[in-house]
């Protein structure tokens, strides 16, 4: 079987797809100044709209997704996106930034009510929409509690963030990106921050505290209210990730149980589309005393008309242009509405029996449940003694369905990190259970199996270690003479 | 509405597996003071009320008329194939690609829109995309100070407000400088920069929407030893030399001209283009070319030690998700029009916007066309900006993007062009800003 | 616009490898006095264009407003995840499944669509769907012929008019009278037939709305030895009594209020369910499940030797390409609603009729309810029908389809309802009645 | 590997997707009467939102399609279909086929000009747009012709419609709908209508000839207009199946022809799409002598109006419901008005090339062309000696692309009919030739080979002689008791 093509082996000079409105005879260089335009063409596709559809179809069908196969990324609350949502975000689409905002209340209201309804789901006082991704929003949300300190007269004195061990990268990330440096506690064996490393890290040096609720092991931190106590004796704020809100959604609030600042990710809780990667939304909510800080621009109400605020003086600024992922804005909207109060506490409930389910599950057929107790909306696992995480994952694709997150949390060796998501009906559940008995057996009889796996799938096991050796990290072009193919 | 599967039957059976009595049996390590708080959302609503609902909201808001806003954003045409093809639901609904075997579609898509990025910027590897241009150019402001050590960054005034904001915001939490210069093609060509500084930034064309000497101020940036950081809107680079040509290390920008729909400035996505030096340098994720175990041609995730989720706290950004949708969208409408109709797109613009600016002038007002611009450029006019535009937009007029005042250019707008412009609507934009007042007064003070 | 991909390099190849020195030489076998003939059209356009002048088509067209028009097309609610997956590129762009080995995507949704329509009308076999509501009856009176060897058809006047003239079109050249005879409830609940009668078609509701006496006119033409033809809105069969259980023989009707948009009247689908003894003489194309070389499940076309690129001038019918999409449409929004949500779509729409109805009599007006009704009655108005419809258009109402004279009513509209229509929807229909006369009068006559 | 399941599989008992608004408390039975109401409800499917998205996007997935698979088949002109006229086609979707004219002038306005443009097209004086296929077109455009000689007292004495052996099989079957006998034709040498066998078939008892042109072999009828004197020398009629349209558009008209009634397949020529086996949309057009028969509703214009004319007096009636597949006149129409004059002249060239560059290849690799000359869009070829097409049609599935039609026209024994399209690049047409000689190849070496081919698709040869003898034509529900599965 030939490679699949790239669209620019299907590129001929010439060769054209759609056509735009033909430009009027115009003197460009005259305009522009010759010596200000290119004096070679790019090398770009050069297709027919047919050719264009066949390609993008085909890579279509060489891709998992939610819509096609079970998706369960612990982490990741990979839940279905409804299509309404899409519906919903078309209406929308045309509208242009910089118009007239008398001619967009219409948008301006659905982000103020988008950002009420985020603070009474989180239990924090004021929002921002900003943020395009929960990275963003941790490094909005890290840049205010520096600002708060800083107002303060402690920025010079508070330099540390802490972070569990059991840490999403970004988090730490985001704390050094933000000019701190980062402490790491450890995990109990209870799968809990360590309450006595805690507190040793704690002190007057300590800006913020990050900490993720049910934790990467899906695990809730019993003693938040403790920790948080901890840290705001010591002076410092406490920082909550809310990619794993899907847990807790109506049940408990992040800002009832003492945290100062929260991110979210739109993109996990709130369905919008993953999009392969993103474009995914990660607003930022604050505690009343964080509220100067917020980044702008905010949506807010005069009498009847919705207004933009750009220049609050002591706000952190801008974190990107414009409003933030507005067309995820909306679709998070219309989820939300969609929903209402009972409908999302319904979520939680949901998720967690199936993560739950799940795990059961799981440990029937021998893994291995390192931390097990009731987990929240996720649980980790470990592949049968022997067994490879990576392996058990590679063969899992034979069978159509998505692995778990492998080896995250770093805590747990050969992690394996599955969040079913709410979305998914027990039948699905004891599928992947089939097929992952359907594996162990395999491996059984023959331990080359797992090796070799997948057998089924475009490409099988590429080069990793080639790929970051010899990096080719764009279409070379033949050169003139040399064959394309 | 609710999208959750479960029967009665369903909770039982779940519910017994697992071995407790109730749903509210799971949640036990919640702190009991803090359980089930009242959340302050309205109930939910059935599909069709709901949409009834989104629709009154959609309804508030004005979108068609004759469109001259730009300011960065540009509604083009776009080919009705485009979104067809790019929001194809397996595209849509797949999470970043960590499992190469199933994830050819999205990663090979990448790898094409690696390719066509460094096409038309003229340097040598792209990331998979970045939020939008504005932390975009923020990141290669980190990634010059990365690279060169030094602590100070120059930032053209000519920058977008918004990214220079945005500069501002990521820059001075790392105790970085960011100096604010004002260049003129002519009294400014050329810039004399003190040797601590690590790079400047430059945008082409510039906010207002003219041309800046690309070729000198990469020298000035390189005599100081800094490096130079192109802005760049990437369908004028259908005609405008790449900044590889001029010499740039790294080119910028926001790809919404490129085939993402305006919707309300997000979301789009921003690219970061560097020369291979700066490669370890480079923050965001890559995908690379490789082979598979049958020798076949694969795509994968590569370089990924530079992540946060391998170097964490020592990485080269924080960035974990990106906009690869919007990636797509721009790299299948770039495989739509083909070179020569995005260049018919970006040489429709500059001759609409001329014919406008030659309009304007001809009925009285004093559009500034002393230095080149591309398809933007400002017209003074005699009364508050906002208030013209507002009074443009009960016309059912989409224009006039105020200029700021640190332009000291006073009372301002911006017009801008697309080549969907047309000669009926110029007229509607001229005789409207006559009887508003905007002529008139220009043409006597 | 072009959608050819070749470049005048492939055209040189193409003809080298013809060995013809030019594409005009291709045509040389059309006689030459006729060739290249002048055709009056414009020129082509580029798609922006091409799009602005649709969209002017568009805006002279206006869909929204309160909506109570019936006459068998109703605009229910449609949930978004319908089309998203009825209107699968795979689905719209694939021909006849011809090729069962690649075709499995449609043929098992069609295998799917005909239980569905099994368990909707009661029946024993669907075909995979027809034209149309008409033309489907059309053909099952036909089917009848066959099958009885008589050449004699009855229809109900409740049978929609254009139904009726469709029956008329096939009928009249095969030298099959066709008597259309009122029914009524009271006066006419059963009929008495010549034994030359091959089918009774009658429409349950029928045309203005009205439940008619389907089991004791199945016994009708059951006694006369005719076969009993139920014209049925499928929807409604969430509801009522499916043919089956009143021994109809053959169960037709327009899919469209199973989840295809109103579209102006088309496309929706057809339907038609018969008894398997029915079978040897049944129109149209079926899908059969089987089993493949290696035992798995699969779906093909089956019993084709009814079908016209077989038996030729012989087959069942001439019917090749049918309405595949739409029946696919529908399958995927009965799976969308469920039964229950099936049944919300038709109670709500009954309760919502009766809710207008009672307002109606309340504010003087005099709806016709004396016999039973299902989601659309009749409303006599002292006026031209057509200017009542006209008139409540101007008010930005979409309402009052006029009842034909040849049921001899007077002046007099049909009003319908789904489970669509508010409150206030209703004030606003009885106002604007009431404002252009409709009431008073009516009240006073 | 399991069965694929069928969505009845996938359901359970009170699981729903989505979710009408809620009905008002109300007495049905009261209100439609108990005994008229049904007494259990229909066994449809329960499954969740997500469900049914993984059952259809699977199912699409097991599907060949213009946008993902080469679709050659011969007669069914399987181009290209531009996605604008899906965006177009929306536009227009909730109009209701009964709101007040005047509401709905844009729409009727684009159906008289589409009118106007199909008459420019074909050379005819006017069209209805009723027909719902090209079957249904060609019922319309028999029944026009039978009201003609009826009205002329010519009614009874003219009982046969001629049509040639190689005819598609809908032209006789209409016939005979029609109340007419059908008389066949026989093919000649040069796979033309044999003009002796012709003159000898025709006569006064010869209400018309159904022609198609070029024919099913691909060939243009060189005799055309001799075919039309004989015809109207003897009275009778001349009626084009315009299946085939797309070779000649622009090049020469049916009325100039000589023909009298046309229909066109706005599913083949004008790219509605097929949808898998439809709705297709057969508008029939006529000379003026037979304008009066016209199906209704025809759409005039009156003064700045747009009006459907509902009652002519000589009319053969209504066809269907409605006006006809309204939502495909706006994609023909969006088609017909993107490429305009030159445009759509272009399109037959095109497609001529490619079908006769298609043809050299295939004599190149060993098939056989029966009658080869210049074909026009499409021609007929006969595999190797030795091989039967059946086989290699089914082999070709393996390298992802679709058969040609195969055994049509009958007048061809192994037949393989041959339809690459305008819109199909000289690249795709050779990577055709290079799965054949594969193929062949293939043969060469392992006879076995075809038998068992394909061996990639999601079945393999599914069995039609059980299928037809012991007919499943319903999901047949598991006894209560029995396993679903
Ligand atoms: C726990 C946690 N925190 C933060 C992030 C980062 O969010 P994003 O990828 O949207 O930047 C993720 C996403 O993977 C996460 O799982
Ligand atoms: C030559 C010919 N005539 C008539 C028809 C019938 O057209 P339709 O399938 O639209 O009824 C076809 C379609 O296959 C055909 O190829």
């Amino acid at each position: 079987m030939a490679d699949f093509p790239v669209i620019f082996e299907r590129s001929r000079p010439g060769r054209r797809g759609a056509r735009p409105p033909a430009p009027r005879q115009f003197d460009l260089e005259g305009a522009l100044g010759a010596d200000n335009m290119r004096s070679e063409a790019p090398r770009l596709p050069e297709v027919s709209e047919l050719d264009l559809v066949r390609h993008y179809t085909q890579l279509a069908h060489r891709q998992f997704s939610i819509d096609a196969n079970f998706y369960p990324l612990g982490s990741c609350t990979m839940k279905y996106n409804p299509k309404v949502n899409e519906e919903a975000a078309r209406l929308f689409q045309d509208l242009h930034p910089y118009q007239a905002p008398e001619t967009a209340q219409g948008a301006l209201q659905l982000m103020y009510e988008l950002q009420n309804d985020l603070g009474a789901i989180t239990g924090m006082d004021a929002f921002s929409l900003q943020p395009a991704a929960g990275a963003h929003g941790e490094l909005a949300g890290v840049l205010m509690i520096r600002a708060y300190h800083e107002s303060r007269g402690e920025g010079e004195q508070r330099r540390v963030v802490i972070v569990p061990d059991s840490a999403h990268g970004t988090n730490p990330a985001t704390a050094a990106m933000a000019g701190y440096e980062v402490r790491e506690v450890r995990t109990a064996a209870s799968g809990e921050v360590d309450l006595a490393a805690f507190e040793a890290a704690m002190g007057p040096d300590v800006a913020a505290v990050m900490l993720t609720n049910p934790n990467t092991l899906g695990l809730f931190e019993r003693r938040i209210t403790q920790l948080a106590a901890v840290a705001h004796a010591a002076g410092a704020l406490l920082y909550y990730d809310g990619a794993n809100l899907n847990a807790i959604l109506g049940r408990v609030r992040p800002g009832d149980m003492g945290f100062d600042v929260v991110h979210l990710n739109l993109h996990k809780t709130f369905t919008t589309p993953h999009g392969g990667g993103g474009p995914g939304t990660g607003p930022v909510g604050v505690k009343a005393k964080l509220r100067e800080f917020l980044p702008v621009p905010i949506v807010d109400k005069r009498g009847d008309e919705y207004v933009l605020l750009e220049d609050l003086p002591q706000s952190i600024g801008r974190m990107r242009s414009h409003f933030g992922n507005f067309g995820n804005l909306v679709r998070a909207y219309t989820y939300i509405r969609a929903l209402g109060r009972d409908g999302l506490r319904d979520v939680s409930g949901y998720a967690v029996l199936n993560a739950n389910y799940l795990k059961e599950r799981f440990k029937e057929i021998g893994f291995t449940i390192p931390f097990d107790r009731t987990c929240m909306h996720e649980f980790v696992a470990q592949p049968p003694a022997g067994l490879k995480t990576l392996d058990v994952a590679k063969a899992l694709l034979d069978h159509g369905m998505h692995p778990m997150t492998v080896y995250f949390p770093l805590v747990v060796k050969e992690a394996m990190m599955v969040e079913p998501t709410e979305t998914e009906s027990l039948e699905t559940l004891d599928a992947y259970i089939e097929a992952l008995e359907a594996v162990l057996a395999r491996a059984e009889e023959d331990p080359e199996y797992l090796k070799g796996a997948p057998y089924d799938t475009p490409v099988r096991r590429p080069d990793e270690v080639k790929a970051a050796r010899q990096p080719v990290l764009r279409y070379r072009f033949p050169a003139v003479g040399e064959d394309a193919a | 509405m609710r999208y959750h599967p479960h029967t009665e039957e369903d909770v039982r059976l779940a519910l017994e597996t697992i071995g407790v009595s109730s749903m509210r049996e799971l949640f036990e390590d919640l702190p009991q003071e803090l359980r089930d708080p009242e959340v302050d959302l309205p109930p939910g609503m059935d599909e069709a009320t709901l949409l009834d609902h989104i629709r009154e909201l959609a309804d508030k808001n004005s979108t068609r008329g004759p469109d001259f806003l730009g300011g960065g954003v540009r509604r083009h045409f776009i080919p009705s194939v485009t979104p067809h093809l790019a929001l194809q639901s397996e595209f849509v609904t797949a999470y970043t690609p960590y499992q190469p075997e199933v994830s050819q579609g999205i990663l090979q898509a990448t790898f094409e829109y690696q390719t066509v990025m460094c096409e038309l910027t003229g340097l040598d590897v792209s990331n998979a995309s970045m939020y939008d241009g504005a932390t975009a150019t923020a990141e290669a402001a980190l990634l010059a100070v990365r690279q060169t050590g030094r602590d100070r960054v120059v930032v053209s005034r000519g920058v977008h407000p918004e990214t220079r904001a945005v500069l501002r915001t990521y820059l001075s939490p790392l105790g970085v400088t960011l100096d604010t210069v004002d260049l003129d093609p002519v009294t400014t060509p050329k810039l004399t920069l003190e040797d601590d500084v690590a790079g400047v930034v430059v945008q082409q064309p510039n906010f207002l929407g003219y041309i800046e000497e690309m070729r000198s101020l990469t020298q000035s940036a390189h005599d100081a030893g800094a490096l130079m950081i192109a802005v760049v809107d990437p369908l004028s680079l259908a005609l405008l030399a790449p900044p590889g040509a001029y010499g740039a290390d790294v080119a910028v920008g926001d790809g919404q001209t490129l085939g993402n729909p305006a919707s309300f400035g997000g979301p789009s996505f921003g690219f970061m283009v560097v020369r291979s030096e700066l490669l370890r340098q480079f923050p965001g994720r890559i995908v690379g070319e490789t082979t598979d175990v049958d020798g076949k041609r694969a795509f994968v995730l590569t370089l990924q030690a530079r992540e946060q989720h391998i170097r964490r706290s020592r990485a080269k950004s924080n960035i974990c998700t990106n906009h690869q949708l919007a990636a797509l969208m721009a790299t299948v409408n770039v495989g739509a029009l083909g070179p020569q109709g995005l260049r018919d797109l970006a040489a429709g613009s500059v001759e609409r916007a001329h014919a406008l600016a030659a309009r304007l002038e001809a009925a009285g007002m004093a559009p500034a066309t002393g230095s080149r611009f591309f398809s933007e450029f400002v017209l003074p006019v005699p009364v508050d900006p906002q208030r013209v535009r507002s009074e443009l937009a009960g016309r059912g007029i989409h224009a006039g993007v105020p200029v700021p005042p640190d332009y000291g250019l006073g009372d301002a707008v911006l017009l801008s062009a697309t080549e969907r412009v047309s000669d009926a609507d110029i007229e509607t934009l001229v005789e409207a800003l006559q009887q508003i007042g905007a002529a008139r007064e220009v043409a006597h003070g």
